[in-house]
């Protein structure tokens, strides 16, 4: 398994850059992961997005549905697409901390 | 693509069944003919050619269904021909083989029939006959598949097939040309011997071969959902008028040589027995004007453009041309050049049954390959819209 | 092409030899195998360049008695011709015909009352350009360098071409099976099969031992004149030369090569 | 490196750094037919390379498959992956799969029908590995070789001429995960011969024996499935939040109130959809729960484990996961006491349920399971739906997810469906039984790790992408014409997603996709606004 | 590189047989105990596979379709491409072995301007497999002449009705050409398209040479170099009626067509030849499609931990809990 170096902790990610252990997950981690994911800096609207996933993942153990990201946080897809340019799924849940989603999803 | 030929409804299969039921008919007759010989036939030894040569015959014209289509559309881009050219070329398909197969029932000692290509005789008429009649039935075969699989595919045909095209014309020209030719060059047989034999062959085909594409088409209008389009009929059926007219004009100069020349070595003798009776011999003499009232038949309804036009019409007359030149080319030419014999001498002949239910049976067989060659072109065009 | 003929009448010829030297066997067994008995031409065969037949009609008349048919049975017999017994499937290499049949385009309404009726004998009249072997697809049918115009029953495949060709009628075809017709069979000569055609092939099979044609043999009152037209020594030279002839429908010009003196 | 078309199966254990690199793939209709039109093809991370097998085609698909480190370890693989062979050929330890096995073993006549068949050997550009024999090949060199007496005295003869090490191995896996299972290849064989089984068999090998499969399938898969009841994750709460959220949208947008009935005992019959719509495509159980109410059908979803997620990887490369998973998905709808089981919009799930487990579920437990199809051809024929084509009119085409078709034999309901409600619609060609897989058929549509997806949008798809692209060829150039590619499967909406976003088709061209039911809802009379979303501007 | 190995093999064969019948005169270990050998391999071989093959269970369904399914009774299924019953399988199976249905439906894919992917009927392999396997069975079941004594009618009339056809006066056996025809055509497109002769071992290439260099004996033996054909049948009735005696005069090309038949009957259960009895059993085939009319009971079923509601519950209870669903126990 990869691991990348964060404040001097190794921390297990998968080939793809996510997180294995959700535990681990704090908000400078998010901006650890944002950079890797190309976005420089967390905006407001980033973290609306964010704390929801995360919360939300805290909840039912699983990423909303993109709708009801949508919905909920009030940003269509293209804003979405917009704040995070690698997706909500890839993008957002992997700065949200989420692993990553799996299935026919 | 011949799976297309596999599904149908129930009156499809009915047809097929039916056809099949025919041809084991025939079969059983042919089984009959290998074992006890040709006896089992009218022929005799005055008249030794009958049914199946003229069946033979008149066949080989309706192959020119193919060329009537095909020769507008690929040299005069006659748009309208283009849904049906398929139509044409597989109608030929069908009567080759029809004819081939007749030839071949007509052997006495079929198992020999390898015997032409083991010892070929570019001297004999039936030699070539033989050739351009494969030949022929080859490159239709092969065009129209190729051009239906093409089209199936909407892609323009493979250029080769273009080129083979091109050779089909002059091709069909020569099987009438040489089918003719084995009749026109015999010395002896005074009906035959005539020096526009060819010509008369190619106006019936031109004739008898797109009356019954027209039947065809009409046919699966009524029973599938392809249409070959009215415009495409109606030049189809100028075709058949002046082919008609032709044929009818050419029988009449036979007429005309035979009997005011007055010599009876130009065919006067069988003409007479043909249309009159001869020795009070004249077995065929109802048939014969049986001919000559539905060409005439034919001819009214053709010329006239207002019944040309009208489709009920245009059938009947279709159907008289298709009739009358079966009677004229399938039997009445061939017995014609054996009666009299070379002893002057009138024998008579009529087909027996067996004959008669081979004869069916063979175009049960061309049926069941039309049909099958139908099927699947028609299955292409519904599926390509 | 023609190189190739040439072999294959060789063959024949040898094959034709084989026919008598084997007498029994069956012919199948000579054209089947290939490895072909070498058997010598016999020394006494007749040869002849261009064969031909002259037919005394005066004499056949004159001497013979009413409805000999001594020539006919003699043909027959030696060539195992059945006995049909239908006139439509009829087989027959030597026959009679009126004279109004057999030249129908000499006839005519005050001809003379000599010939009015007339039996005349007719046969094949191995034409020195004949349509049958023109039309022929397999060489079923060819002509011999000596002018006989024969057949292979083992090629033909039935297909009649020879008959509508022929303008003398003079071919039959079997049928049927011609074996239960024949009354006694001659086993020096192939019975045919149903199917093919057969004629007069002016007794090619005796001229190899060295024998006249049969019915020529059989004519007890010499009506019947075999020869080489080629050889002008030769007995029907002299005769005609020496005589009023007719053939028949020469103007169709095929070249037939049976005379007739009337 | 060999040219692609002269590699031969016994290179495959050839030294070197790849294999084989894909080269010029076919080409693509109008108006992809320019090559700049398609993203290009990258390289593989040498850090992947380093670590994983990339030395096949440069695309890894199992990422759990990893460079041993010691030669200890090789052999340790090697001699791991002989027992697996060896155990697949005894009856004893795949008594599943060893009769149709050996079958397609032991007399391919070589005929290369299935050549002709197979859309990833097409759609390669005909590279030789990728033809539906090559690995059949490759593992009867290495069966003959190690297992049968022919083999040993015969040698080359019979093609025994392999040399089996690490790389070789994991060559053969890689190229296990390049064919798609979609048996079009076995349909063809004149034989009856099935080299996706094969295909199928070196997974297992892999799977069951070494413990290797991609993670997608395997630890996100059947395990997750099998622990929290869906591949997805789905939790009984997350879903009942799900559905509250569904029922709230189907209100929204038709205003129709719909209580989405759950866990009702008795019930006719228990609709089982794939997780992921509910993840991915709400507006599908939604279309459902539309129609099934509409036409007053007496159904029920569930929430029990298992009961809401019809899928079963296992089916892909491991019998013993498929097996756990169904017997537990059809003791759900016992306990409920349902008629039967209707499988939603999931090509996978029909073949897995309807089909495979036929013969592993047995007497009472046999539960009587149905394709929603041909009842949603029922509704529409039988007039319970009051519809109005008109509201679908742009050009519609079908995709056949190959389970439906070629596995099951479903064929008519769906076309004539689409011909009642579409009146654009138009056929692929070919079509029905004879389709081409989607390219993410056997798990390839969520195997989602590394470069995979490239091959998938490059090559796995490539075939069905040209289809679509030939389907609506006369309207393709207008992008004010909207195109809708009806997938019925959520496979093969998710490799459709991909694949229209991967070539930039939607936004280019406004071609989009989804399935049957919203399509159904779509044309529905008493619905005001347009349920399809692209049509909703 | 095959072509040759498989070629130079089959020419030691037919050169082994040669010599070791007119050199070494073993004419009884050619003309017995190799036959008898031979055969009883195949039979040996042959049944060993198919009762292997036969029970082995095959607890998956795992047909193709090639239709239709049987569902509501409004939707026109194909009885026979996607069969549901015992019947539409036997039907289905029938196609595939006697006029080989899915070889019949195989398409072949070809780019053309456009780019535009043409779909053509293959038609030849199906053409040319067809005439082989038919001319081959024809021709086998004519040798039932030499086994047989008084022959069986319809041996005669599939003799008869074969040898119809006549060149000169030789009988011709139309299955004779059709087989040599057929079986250089199968060779030459293995040789000639590139995709086949690169899949085609020497193991491809040996049987259809084989059977290639026996049909070629055999002819010559009818056409060519006579043998004396009582003499032949005088040893095969001596095979069949294990009273085995070896004539004198036989040609040797009737044991060099004996050699080869030994060596095909012995090769055939260890090769791809063996498909004539795998047919039949391949479960892609030979299993309808009935799973929603009848239900199957397999014996061999063994139990499936199942993970029961306790386990989840007490997986998850956490998160139950916090989305306030019930939970069995605190
Ligand atoms: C039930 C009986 C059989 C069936 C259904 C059957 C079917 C087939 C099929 C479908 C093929 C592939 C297509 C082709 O290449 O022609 C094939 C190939 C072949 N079969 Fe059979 N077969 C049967 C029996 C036999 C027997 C008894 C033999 C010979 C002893 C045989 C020899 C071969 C050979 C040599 C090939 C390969 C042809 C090639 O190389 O292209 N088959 N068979
Ligand atoms: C199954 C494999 C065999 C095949 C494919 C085969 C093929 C042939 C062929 C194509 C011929 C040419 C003539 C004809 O078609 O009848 C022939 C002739 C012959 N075969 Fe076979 N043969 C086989 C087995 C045998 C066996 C087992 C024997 C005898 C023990 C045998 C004895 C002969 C003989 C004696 C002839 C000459 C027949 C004659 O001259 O009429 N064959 N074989
Ligand atoms: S008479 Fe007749 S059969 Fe005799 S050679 Fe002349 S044309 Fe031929
Ligand atoms: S019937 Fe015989 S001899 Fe006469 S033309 Fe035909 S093949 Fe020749
Ligand atoms: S020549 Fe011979 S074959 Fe001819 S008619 Fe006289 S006897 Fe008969
Ligand atoms: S199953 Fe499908 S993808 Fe796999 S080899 Fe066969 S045709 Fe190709
Ligand atoms: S179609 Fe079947 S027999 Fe032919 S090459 Fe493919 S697997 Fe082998």
């Amino acid at each position: 398994m990869p691991f990348v170096e964060f404040e001097g902790q190794k921390i297990e990610v998968d080939e793809d850059g996510f997180i294995t252990d959700p535990e681990l997950w704090n908000e400078k981690l998010a901006e650890f992961l944002a950079k890797t994911e190309g976005i420089e800096e967390l905006t407001e609207d980033h973290w609306k997005v964010i704390r929801y996933l995360n919360e939300y993942y805290k909840k039912y153990g699983i990423a909303p549905m993109v709708r009801k990201l949508c919905k909920e946080t009030g940003y269509d897809m293209k804003k979405i697409y917009e704040l995070f340019p690698s997706g909500p799924a890839k993008g957002a849940c992997k700065i949200a901390g989420l692993p990553k989603p799996t299935g026919c999803v | 693509m011949l799976e297309m030929a596999l599904k149908g409804s129930k009156r499809y299969w009915g047809w097929i069944i039916s056809l099949l039921a025919v041809m084991g008919v025939g079969f059983s007759c042919y089984l009959l003919q290998l074992n006890k010989g040709l006896t089992i036939t009218g022929l005799s030894r005055d008249v030794s050619w009958g049914l199946y040569i003229g069946q033979f015959t008149f066949l080989v014209g309706v192959a020119a269904s193919a060329v009537t289509v095909v020769l507008p559309y690929y040299l005069h881009n006659v748009k309208t021909f283009g849904r049906i050219t398929i139509f044409g070329e597989f109608l030929a398909v069908a009567s080759v083989i029809m004819c081939l197969l007749f030839i071949f029932v007509d052997l006495g000692k079929p198992m020999r029939i390898f015997n032409i290509l083991l010892y070929p005789t570019p001297n004999s008429i039936m030699f070539w006959d033989m050739i351009v009649l494969n030949g022929y039935l080859l490159l239709n075969m092969v065009i129209g598949w190729n051009v239906l699989e093409a089209e199936r595919n909407s892609v323009p045909p493979p250029r080769w097939v273009r080129k083979l095209i091109y050779v089909s014309i002059p091709w069909a020209i020569s099987i009438h040309t040489v089918t003719a030719f084995l009749y026109a060059g015999l010395p002896g047989r005074h009906y035959w011997l005539s020096a526009i034999m060819a010509a008369r062959f190619l106006a019936s085909a031109f004739a008898s071969g797109p009356a019954l594409l027209i039947i065809l088409c009409f046919i699966m209008k009524r029973f599938t959902k392809f249409d070959a389009g009215r415009e495409a009929i109606q030049k189809l059926a100028v075709i058949v008028t002046y082919a008609t007219v032709i044929s009818v004009f050419f029988v009449g100069l036979e007429f005309f040589t035979a009997f005011y020349s007055q010599v009876p070595a130009h065919g006067m003798h069988s003409l007479e027995y043909l249309f009159f009776g001869l020795d009070g011999h004249g077995r065929l003499v109802p048939l014969m004007w049986m001919f000559v009232i539905l060409a005439a038949v034919a001819l009214v309804l053709l010329i006239n453009s207002k019944t040309r036009e009208k489709e009920s019409t245009l059938i009947v007359a279709c159907v008289a041309v298709f009739v009358s030149m079966l009677i004229e080319k399938g039997l009445g030419l061939v017995v014609g050049g054996f009666v009299p014999n070379p002893f002057e001498i009138v024998t008579e002949y009529s087909p027996t049954l067996p004959e008669i239910l081979i004869t069916l049976g063979i175009w049960a067989t061309g049926f069941l390959v039309l049909t099958i060659f139908y099927k699947i072109a028609v299955s292409v065009k519904e599926e390509t819209g | 092409m023609r190189g190739k003929r040439m072999d294959r009448r060789t063959f024949l010829k040898v094959a034709g030899a084989c026919v008598l030297g084997l007498g029994v066997m069956p012919v199948t067994d000579v054209f089947g195998g290939n490895d072909l008995p070498k058997i010598l031409r016999n020394p006494n065969a007749l040869v002849g360049k261009k064969w031909a037949m002259v037919v005394d009609m005066k004499k056949c008349w004159d001497n013979g008695e009413e409805g000999c048919v001594d020539c006919i049975r003699a043909c027959h017999r030696t060539h195992n011709v059945p006995n049909i017994g239908n006139a439509k499937e009829e087989i027959k290499w030597i026959w009679t015909a009126s004279y109004e049949n057999a030249f129908p385009d000499q006839k005519n309404e005050y001809m003379e009352e000599s010939l009015k009726g007339k039996p005349f004998i007719v046969l094949c009249n191995h034409c020195a350009n004949p349509p049958c072997v023109r039309v022929c697809p397999t060489k079923a049918t060819f002509k011999r360098e000596d002018g006989i115009v024969i057949m292979d029953y083992h090629r033909c495949i039935g297909c009649r071409y020879c008959m509508a060709a022929c303008p003398y009628g003079a071919r039959s075809f079997n049928f049927k099976d011609p074996r239960p017709f024949i009354a006694e069979v001659n086993p020096k000569f192939p019975t045919r099969e149903k199917g093919v055609v057969e004629k007069c092939n002016f007794c090619a099979e005796r001229l190899a031992e060295g024998l006249l044609p049969a019915c020529v043999e059989a004519c007890k009152h010499g009506a019947l004149v075999f020869g080489d037209l080629e050889d002008p020594e030769s007995n029907v030279r002299k005769i005609l030369r020496s005589n009023y002839i007719i053939q028949r429908k020469p103007q169709l010009g095929t070249k037939p090569n049976i005379y007739y003196i009337v | 490196m060999v040219k692609n078309r002269d590699l031969k199966p016994q290179d495959i254990g050839r030294p070197g750094e790849q294999l084989t690199k894909l080269g010029k793939l076919m080409e693509l209709p109008a108006p992809y037919d320019d090559p700049d039109m398609e993203p290009p093809l990258t390289e593989p991370k040498d850090s992947w390379k380093e670590k994983h097998c990339a030395s096949l085609d440069g695309y890894i698909g199992i990422d759990t498959l990893t460079r041993p480190q010691t030669k200890k370890e090789e052999e340790e693989f090697v001699k791991k992956f002989l027992s697996g062979l060896e155990k697949i050929f005894s009856d004893e330890t795949n008594r599943n799969f060893i009769q149709p096995l050996l079958l397609s073993f032991e007399y391919c006549a070589k005929c290369n029908t299935c050549s002709e068949a197979c859309h990833v050997y097409q759609a390669s550009g005909k590279n030789e590995i990728y033809r539906p024999i090559f690995r059949s090949e490759v593992l009867r060199k290495i069966a003959k070789k190690y297992f049968t007496k022919s083999g040993k005295i015969l040698g080359r003869f019979v093609g025994a001429d392999i040399n089996v090490n690490w790389e070789t191995i994991a060559r053969l896996g890689e190229l296990a995960y390049r064919c798609n299972l979609c048996r079009r290849c076995a349909q063809t064989c004149p034989l009856g011969l099935d080299n996706a089984l094969l295909a199928r068999e070196i997974r297992k090998i892999f799977s069951q024996e070494m413990g290797i499969a991609p993670k997608p399938l395997h630890e996100k898969g059947t395990m997750l499935q099998l622990k929290t009841g869906s591949t997805t994750g789905i939790t009984k709460p997350a879903l009942l939040d799900m559905i509250e959220f569904i029922e709230e949208e189907i209100e929204e947008k038709t205003g129709k109130k719909i209580k989405i009935p759950i866990d009702k005992k008795g019930a006719d019959i228990l609709l089982v959809h794939n997780a992921g719509e509910f993840m991915s495509w709400p507006e599908n159980p939604a279309a459902f729960a539309i129609l099934f109410e509409e036409a007053g059908l007496d159904w029920t979803l569930s929430s029990e484990m298992m009961g809401y997620d019809n899928v079963n990887y296992g089916i892909w490369y491991d019998d013993l996961q498929a097996k756990k998973i169904a017997l537990q998905q059809f003791k759900v709808a016992k306990d409920l006491g349902v008629n039967r089981i209707v499988i939603g919009e999931c090509g996978h799930a029909h073949k897995a349920a309807a089909v495979s487990m036929d013969r592993i579920v047995t007497g009472e437990d046999n539960i009587p399971r149905e394709s929603f199809l041909p009842i949603l051809w029922d509704l529409v024929k039988t007039k319970k739906l009051k519809l109005d084509p008109s509201k679908n009119n742009f050009p519609v085409t079908l995709h056949d997810p190959c389970n439906v078709v070629r596995m099951m034999g479903v064929v008519q309901p769906q076309r004539n469906i689409l011909k009642a409600i579409c009146p654009q619609f138009r056929e692929m060609t070919p079509h029905g039984v004879h389709n081409y897989c989607c390219g993410g058929g056997s798990g390839f549509a969520i195997m989602n790790y590394m470069n995979f997806p490239e091959f998938r949008n490059k090559v796995s798809s490539r075939m069905k992408f040209k289809q679509i692209l030939d389907a609506f060829q006369d309207t393709v150039k207008d992008p004010g014409i909207p195109k809708y590619v009806c997938a019925p499967c959520s496979n093969c909406k998710g490799t459709m997603r991909d694949l229209l976003e991967y070539y930039g088709a939607t936004e280019k061209f406004n071609i989009h996709y989804g399935g049957l039911v919203e399509l159904t809802v779509n044309a529905l009379v008493d619905i005001k606004n347009p349920f399809l979303e692209f049509l909703q501007e | 590189m095959g072509i040759g190995l498989s070629l130079i093999l089959v020419i030691a064969l037919v050169s082994v047989a040669y010599l070791g019948v007119e050199v070494a005169d073993l004419r009884f270990l050619f003309g017995v105990i190799i036959p008898y050998a031979a055969v009883a391999t195949f039979l040996a071989g042959l049944v060993y596979r198919v009762v292997k093959w036969a029970s082995t269970p095959v607890p998956f369904r795992i047909p193709v379709t090639g239709g239709q399914q049987k569902s509501l009774p409004w939707i026109k299924a194909s009885k026979f491409d996607n069969p549901s019953s015992t019947f539409g399988v036997v039907v289905r199976m029938a196609l595939e072995v006697l006029v080989f249905r899915s070889l019949f439906r195989n398409t072949k894919m070809e780019l053309r301007d456009g780019p535009k992917l043409a779909y053509y009927w293959e038609k030849w392999l199906w053409l040319a497999g067809l005439l082989f396997h038919w001319s081959f069975l024809i021709i086998f079941t004519r040798h039932l002449r030499f086994f047989t004594d008084p022959v069986p009618s319809f041996v005669k009339l599939i003799e008869s009705a074969d040898g119809f056809f006549r060149i000169g006066v030789q009988g011709l056996y139309i299955t004779d050409v059709v087989i040599l025809v057929a079986v250089t055509y199968l060779f030459i497109r293995r040789v000639v398209i590139p995709q086949v002769r690169y899949i085609s071992l020497p193991s491809d290439y040996f049987p259809l040479f084989l059977i290639l260099a026996l049909a070629i004996s055999g002819v010559l033996m009818r056409y060519f170099v006579r043998v004396d054909i009582t003499a032949v049948k005088e040893l095969t009735m001596g095979l069949v009626t294990f009273n085995p005696r070896v004539p004198e005069g036989i040609g040797a090309v009737f044991y060099i067509h004996l050699f080869l038949v030994s060596v095909l009957f012995a090769y055939f259960p260890f090769s791809k030849l063996v498909h004539m009895a795998g047919v039949f059993l391949s479960p892609t085939r030979n299993l309808p499609n009935d799973s929603r009319e009848r239900r199957h009971i397999n014996p061999w079923n063994y139990p499936v931990k199942v993970h029961t509601y306790e386990e989840y519950e007490e997986e998850f209870r956490e998160q139950m809990k916090l989305a306030g669903l019930p939970v069995e126990k605190e």
